[in-house]
């Protein structure tokens, strides 16, 4: 075994890779319920050759590669399931190139959304990307790969659409572009080229994404968020639909939760805004909270509770302290719209019947074509009972996304079961041909899509 | 010690590990936390090291020599109590130092901070260096043994023993003189004030320390102190009050703002520089004070202050904080927090890179030292410009 | 395993300059030195300890030097030793026949399966002190050992040798052994583990309750005179700018017939 | 005829350097004084140094024994001490050196013959 430790430190050099007991232990855990599971080896690169190294070296020897970015899908996606190198990516941190003109920005796999969303901020400021909601240690690339969504999933759709160009390194150690860049120097548009899109919601098993080509959107000078809430959950779709028929909004999100407890049963609706004007904005305003939701509010069904400028960076991790347990875990679904009322009513039963307080947020994307739906569960780390109740709740809402005829977004190793077993078997065989082709001694993030 | 003793066993696990401990407050980079920035591995970053903490405690893994220098590498520099979004974030240092204190009581501390702590129980410094030679550096300053003055003039450690810091000791001491203040020093009566022994987690022996300083200071009838480091200021100002020494403590640079404000000390000189702030965390983050050293170096005509990106909460720590400047855990690569942070004074097109720490002042001149700086920066401290301005050598 | 460790008190004289021989050049200036464990007798008190914590049995920690040297007992105490003995005789000038035979006799009056000392001590560095002990026991001994490992009513032993080859051995207990630096690392003492070590026993001995006389203890070899090494090569530091020193470097080259 | 007696240490088919020192330390001495050298080797091929001691010492004592591959300190103890029991030399000069150190203490408690270790300066 000592052997290809030695190659490694060769590759990367003796203080980015590890076999300690330390680094070993850190690297075997998701943040979420899901199990460790212990690599044999830690190791941090900085250049796309010297991953390319590392997986000749992993496919000579059949050491497992599990690429790794901020580590927070939550759904073990990036844990090194069958042991072997668990790579982490985030020493390759550069912000290569940001083109004003074509609006876009090429990055490093490394390159975190806080870091790009600062970049932008105090260098473009005209220009945005669509940022997740999670912690802004989450990658770029890592939100890619697993076709994230961001606050500008209405009307932008998923980031993996915002997709320019990737350079990605195949299993086997080859480096290939896809998009513009695979001809040009200019990384402005993932097509018009054959299009050979294997790397995005594989999970990192058919290559590792070492730069990702993503479109930016203009940024306007005022932004800000409207809250409206209604009781009635079966008027969420709706009202979403009417507010995206205006094509004035930037992120639509519709969310319910038991904490604090006064809003429980209640429906959220954060409606963000931006204009450069304040004649823009009081204009966006009117036709969105008074011509769409004026009559709600009349009706007494719903309420607006205002609207606040500058939009405050997201604080998901909060909900992780809410049982002082330092732990949440969230199935993610893609879904109709129309499906709101019965992924809350049927999620709201499984929270309860677990003893958790429901958490569920619906983030519209593109122009209501779908949403993302979560439900999130919240456990105390010190309390293994707490985190079988979340694994268990966290089962439970994989199998009822299927039931309601949606697709479950990012799943772990059991919801993506779930998925195989339904899924096209004609679709499942060629994913099957495409693993073996690019990954012939299965050494990329094995565990993961293994098509029985 | 199981878990169940460790004084925050029901706080420790509460840690999600999400990182916006490594960020500074402008998210740019995930450079903030020094030992993270140095290594860049999970290990190092403070929700690494919480974690490991909570799996030593509760013997998920054994103590090793690698885990305890991944405990020591933080340099107490706040940056993740700033970031952290959950309630629990007062107390991230406090968790690191009680593990501290935890492999102190079972002498597994690696042999760099065995050494400082041993140099402090016998000599009173960590450098093992003899007490006598303590007041050395004071030698035809004309600076005064305290014998009841209205300040005691504190020095501390590096102050006293490093030959670059001793510089600045007496800078201060002379910019004191000139503008008639009234102190004295300790010499070699100082002993070390047992603001780092504190945060290496040896609670006895800064027991010790601080309520020998206290019964000596009542002795002398101290009233007022003022220190040159941050360190001895923040040991003074939060900790020596449960040793019944709750003395009135500034350290220098609020002194030298209030004698400027007074006209006692006149800066009218004036100096043609353009000059960056570095915010020492034990100044800044531990006690707050961000505008004192600003407010003297802005009093200074011609000096054009420029403000590096991370300034103020979100400073980049030298490294040299919780004993690095000695331990130096992070030291030896250009990823070291001090050259990181000397490189991006620089970019600011500043001369002179004012400090008002004798740590960050040894750290971020060997620092610009090693990244060939010389020729574009100069390390100064706060006191020296003013000496400078005054005409003091 | 029933082990004794013999440690010695010597001054911490990491700042060399700081040291001057008294007037009656038989000893240095105590003054304002401070005082420490003897660093081979740590590694040797290390190795105690954690043979005890690995077999159990007990662990006597000894000395022999007047009262102010209880210090080191106590933080031997705190590192792990169940009780301590001084002989009490200030025997700093003494050479190490005599302090031997006062060791020698100690041990005889206690339960030991193995003595450990350091190879040689910091301030006077004789290197016999064990050795001598071990052959007025009549025991079997080796020195310098960097690495021990117990087993039945004996011990397997490796010594460090010069360019680096090792010697391993098998001893059979009782045993004594002269322990090198580098065998294992010390742990810290801190002073909330000295503080909880001065409730074990600390018992003081006079030379006389072991049946040493004054003639007994007669030193073999005397100590004439302490002094200073004549300087030998000088090492100049040249000062200046690169361009001041290198032709202050060339002229003393030349003055000395070099060019 | 009283002499002074260099306890020869050899490895790996050589003579140690530090016996070579004591060795032009003791023809000093002698020359001064006027009396003889013995210079005394152990153990296995003990017999091949003569000849190159004999450039040195006046007279060389070889005590071949197969088993003894390397110096050990014990079985050498009890040669050495017979031997010097034998010849009563002035003075024994001896490597300080691992093999030393774990002998020479022994030795002069056996004997009961003061014993000074690290030497750098020597005189009759």
């Amino acid at each position: 075994m000592s052997s290809v430790y030695e190659s490694l430190v060769e590759i990367v050099g003796g203080e980015h890779v590890s076999t300690q007991a330390e680094e070993l232990y850190i690297y075997s855990f998701d943040l979420g319920t899901t199990e460790p599971h212990r690599p044999d080896y830690a190791v941090a690169p900085r250049t796309t050759e010297e991953i390319q190294e590392i997986l000749r070296l992993a496919n000579r020897e059949k050491v497992p590669v599990a690429p790794l970015g901020g580590g927070l899908s939550l759904a073990g996606l990036a844990l090194p399931l069958k042991g072997g190198i668990s790579l982490d990516l985030k020493r390759m941190d550069t912000i290569l190139e940001v083109n004003e003109k074509s609006r876009y920005v090429v990055v490093e796999c490394g390159v975190s959304q806080g870091q790009l969303t600062s970049y932008l901020e105090r260098h473009h400021p005209t220009l945005m990307h669509s940022e997740p909601g999670a912690p802004p240690m989450a990658t770029i690339a890592g939100n890619m790969a697993i076709h994230g969504q961001g606050d500008l999933a209405h009307p932008y759709g998923f980031n993996s659409d915002m997709v320019n160009g990737l350079e990605v390194v195949l299993p086997t150690g080859e480096v290939c572009r896809f998009g513009s860049c695979s001809v040009s120097t200019q990384w402005y548009t993932n097509h018009p080229l054959p299009d050979v899109g294997l790397f995005l919601g594989w999970a990192g098993t058919t290559g590792i994404i070492t730069r990702v080509s993503m479109k930016l959107f203009p940024h306007k000078s005022i932004v800000g968020a409207g809250q409206f809430v209604v009781k009635d959950e079966n008027l969420i779709p709706e009202i979403i639909h009417k507010i995206t028929h205006t094509e004035m909004v930037h992120d639509l999100v519709a969310y319910s939760q038991a904490i604090p407890p006064f809003s429980s049963g209640l429906h959220h609706l954060t409606i963000n805004l931006s204009a450069d004007s304040e004649k823009e904005l009081a204009f966006k305003m009117e036709l969105i909270f008074d011509d769409t939701l004026g009559h709600y509010i009349r009706s007494g069904d719903g309420g607006y509770l205002g609207f606040n400028r500058g939009l405050q960076r997201p604080q998901v991790s909060k909900t992780s302290d809410w049982r002082k347990g330092g732990g949440f875990e969230y199935v993610g679904s893609i879904m109709p719209v129309e499906t709101y009322p019965d992924c809350y009513r049927r999620g709201r039963e499984i929270s309860e019947k677990h003893g958790i307080p429901y958490t569920v947020l619906g983030r519209v994307i593109g122009m209501s074509h779908a949403m993302m739906f979560s439900w999130t569960y919240a456990f105390n780390r010190a309390d293994p009972e707490t985190m079988d109740q979340a694994r268990e709740a966290l089962h439970e809402t994989d199998d009822l996304v299927l039931e309601l005829d949606g697709a479950i977004w990012k799943p772990g190793t059991y919801g993506q079961k779930l998925v195989m077993e339904r899924m096209d078997p004609n679709t499942l065989n060629l994913m099957k041909k495409v693993k073996q082709l690019l990954d012939p001694n299965g050494i990329m993030n094995p565990g993961n899509w293994e098509v029985s | 010690m199981t878990l169940a003793e460790y004084k925050y066993a029901d706080t420790i696990h509460r840690c999600f590990r999400c990182g916006y401990c490594k960020f500074p407050v402008n998210w740019m980079d995930v450079n903030n936390c020094p030992a993270y920035a140095r290594f860049r591995m999970e290990t190092y970053s403070c929700g690494g090291r919480l974690w490991l903490t909570k799996a030593w405690l509760s013997n998920e893994i054994d103590w090793s020599e690698h885990l305890a220098q991944i405990l020591y590498s933080c340099t107490a520099c706040k940056n993740c109590e700033e970031k952290c979004p959950l309630r629990f974030n007062v107390d991230i240092f406090n968790m690191i130092q009680a593990a501290r204190a935890e492999m102190v009581e079972r002498g597994l501390v690696p042999a760099a901070v065995k050494e400082f702590l041993e140099n402090v129980q016998r000599h009173g410094n960590p450098y093992g260096n003899a007490r006598e030679g303590r007041g050395e550096w004071s030698q035809e300053t004309g600076i005064e043994q305290y014998q009841g003055q209205d300040y005691l003039y504190y020095v501390g450690c590096v102050g006293s023993y490093d030959t670059r810091a001793q510089q600045t000791a007496r800078t201060l001491g002379k910019v004191l003189l000139r503008s008639g203040v009234s102190f004295g020093v300790l010499g070699s009566e100082e002993n070390c004030d047992g603001n780092e022994v504190n945060a290496l987690g040896e609670e006895t022996l800064f027991e010790m320390l601080a309520e020998e300083n206290v019964r000596k200071f009542k002795d002398l009838g101290v009233t007022n102190i003022v220190t040159l480091s941050p360190h001895s200021y923040n040991a003074f100002k939060n900790d020596y009050a449960k040793y019944d020494g709750s003395f009135p403590v500034l350290h220098y640079t609020q002194l030298l703002r209030d004698l400027i404000t007074d006209g006692k000390l006149d800066v009218s000189g004036g100096m043609n520089a353009r000059v960056t702030y570095h915010d020492p965390c034990f100044l800044g983050r531990w006690n707050g004070e961000y505008d004192a050293p600003r407010q003297v170096l802005s009093a200074i005509p011609g000096i054009e202050l420029v403000e590096m990106e991370k300034n103020r909460e979100s400073t980049l720590c030298c490294g040299g904080g919780g004993g690095n400047f000695y331990t130096d855990f992070l030291g030896g690569s250009e990823n070291s927090p001090a050259r990181i942070r000397v490189r991006e004074a620089a970019t600011t097109g500043a001369s002179v890179l004012a400090v008002a720490c004798p740590n960050c002042m040894t750290m971020l001149e060997d620092a610009v030292k090693a990244e060939g700086l010389e020729d574009k920066l100069v390390v100064k401290d706060v006191s020296e410009i003013v000496g400078e301005v005054c005409g003091i050598g | 395993m029933d082990i004794i460790a013999c440690i010695k008190r010597i001054p911490d004289t990491s700042e060399a300059d700081t040291i001057k021989i008294d007037p009656s050049q038989m000893s240095i200036e105590k003054g304002s030195l401070v005082f420490k464990i003897n660093d081979w007798d740590e590694y040797a008190l290390e190795t105690a300890v954690q043979l005890k914590e690995r077999t159990g049995g007990s662990l006597i920690a000894v000395t022999v030097g007047p009262k102010e040297w209880d210090d080191v007992l106590r933080r031997a105490l705190a590192m792990g030793a169940d009780r301590a003995i001084r002989v009490d005789q200030d025997m700093v000038a003494a050479d190490c026949h005599s302090v031997a035979i006062v060791l020698a006799a100690l041990t005889r009056s206690l339960p030991y399966d193995l003595v450990l000392c350091g190879a040689q001590s910091e301030d006077f560095g004789c290197g016999q002190l064990g050795v001598m002990v071990a052959e007025m026991l009549g025991v079997p001994h080796a020195a310098l050992v960097v690495g021990l490992q117990e087993e039945e009513g004996k011990v397997r032993v490796d010594r460090e040798l010069e360019a680096g080859i090792l010697e391993s051995y098998t001893i059979e207990l009782p045993a004594l052994l002269t322990i090198q630096t580098g065998i294992n690392r010390p742990r810290y003492i801190s002073l909330g583990g000295i503080k909880r070590a001065m409730k074990k026993e600390l018992q003081v001995m006079s030379p006389g309750e072991l049946g040493l006389t004054a003639e007994m203890l007669a030193p073999q070899v005397k100590l004439e005179r302490l002094e200073f090494p004549p300087r030998g090569k000088e090492a100049v530091l040249i000062p200046g700018t690169p361009e001041e020193s290198a032709e202050h470097l060339a002229s003393i080259l030349q003055s000395a017939g070099i060019f | 005829m009283p002499e002074i007696l260099v306890v020869v240490e050899h490895r790996k088919q050589r003579v140690a350097d530090i016996s070579l020192q004591m060795l032009s330390k003791g023809r000093q001495l002698t020359d001064e004084a006027g009396v003889g050298l013995l210079a005394v080797v152990i153990g296995g091929g003990a017999g091949t140094y003569a000849e190159e001691l004999a450039g040195w010492a006046d007279g060389v004592l070889a005590v071949e024994d197969p088993e003894l591959a390397g110096p050990l300190a014990e079985p050498s103890q009890k040669i050495l001490s017979a031997i010097i029991k034998e010849r009563k030399p002035l003075l024994v000069l001896m490597g300080h050196s691992s093999f030393g150190m774990d002998l020479a203490p022994a030795l002069s408690v056996e004997l009961g013959v003061p014993l000074v270790t690290d030497c750098t300066g020597v005189s009759l």
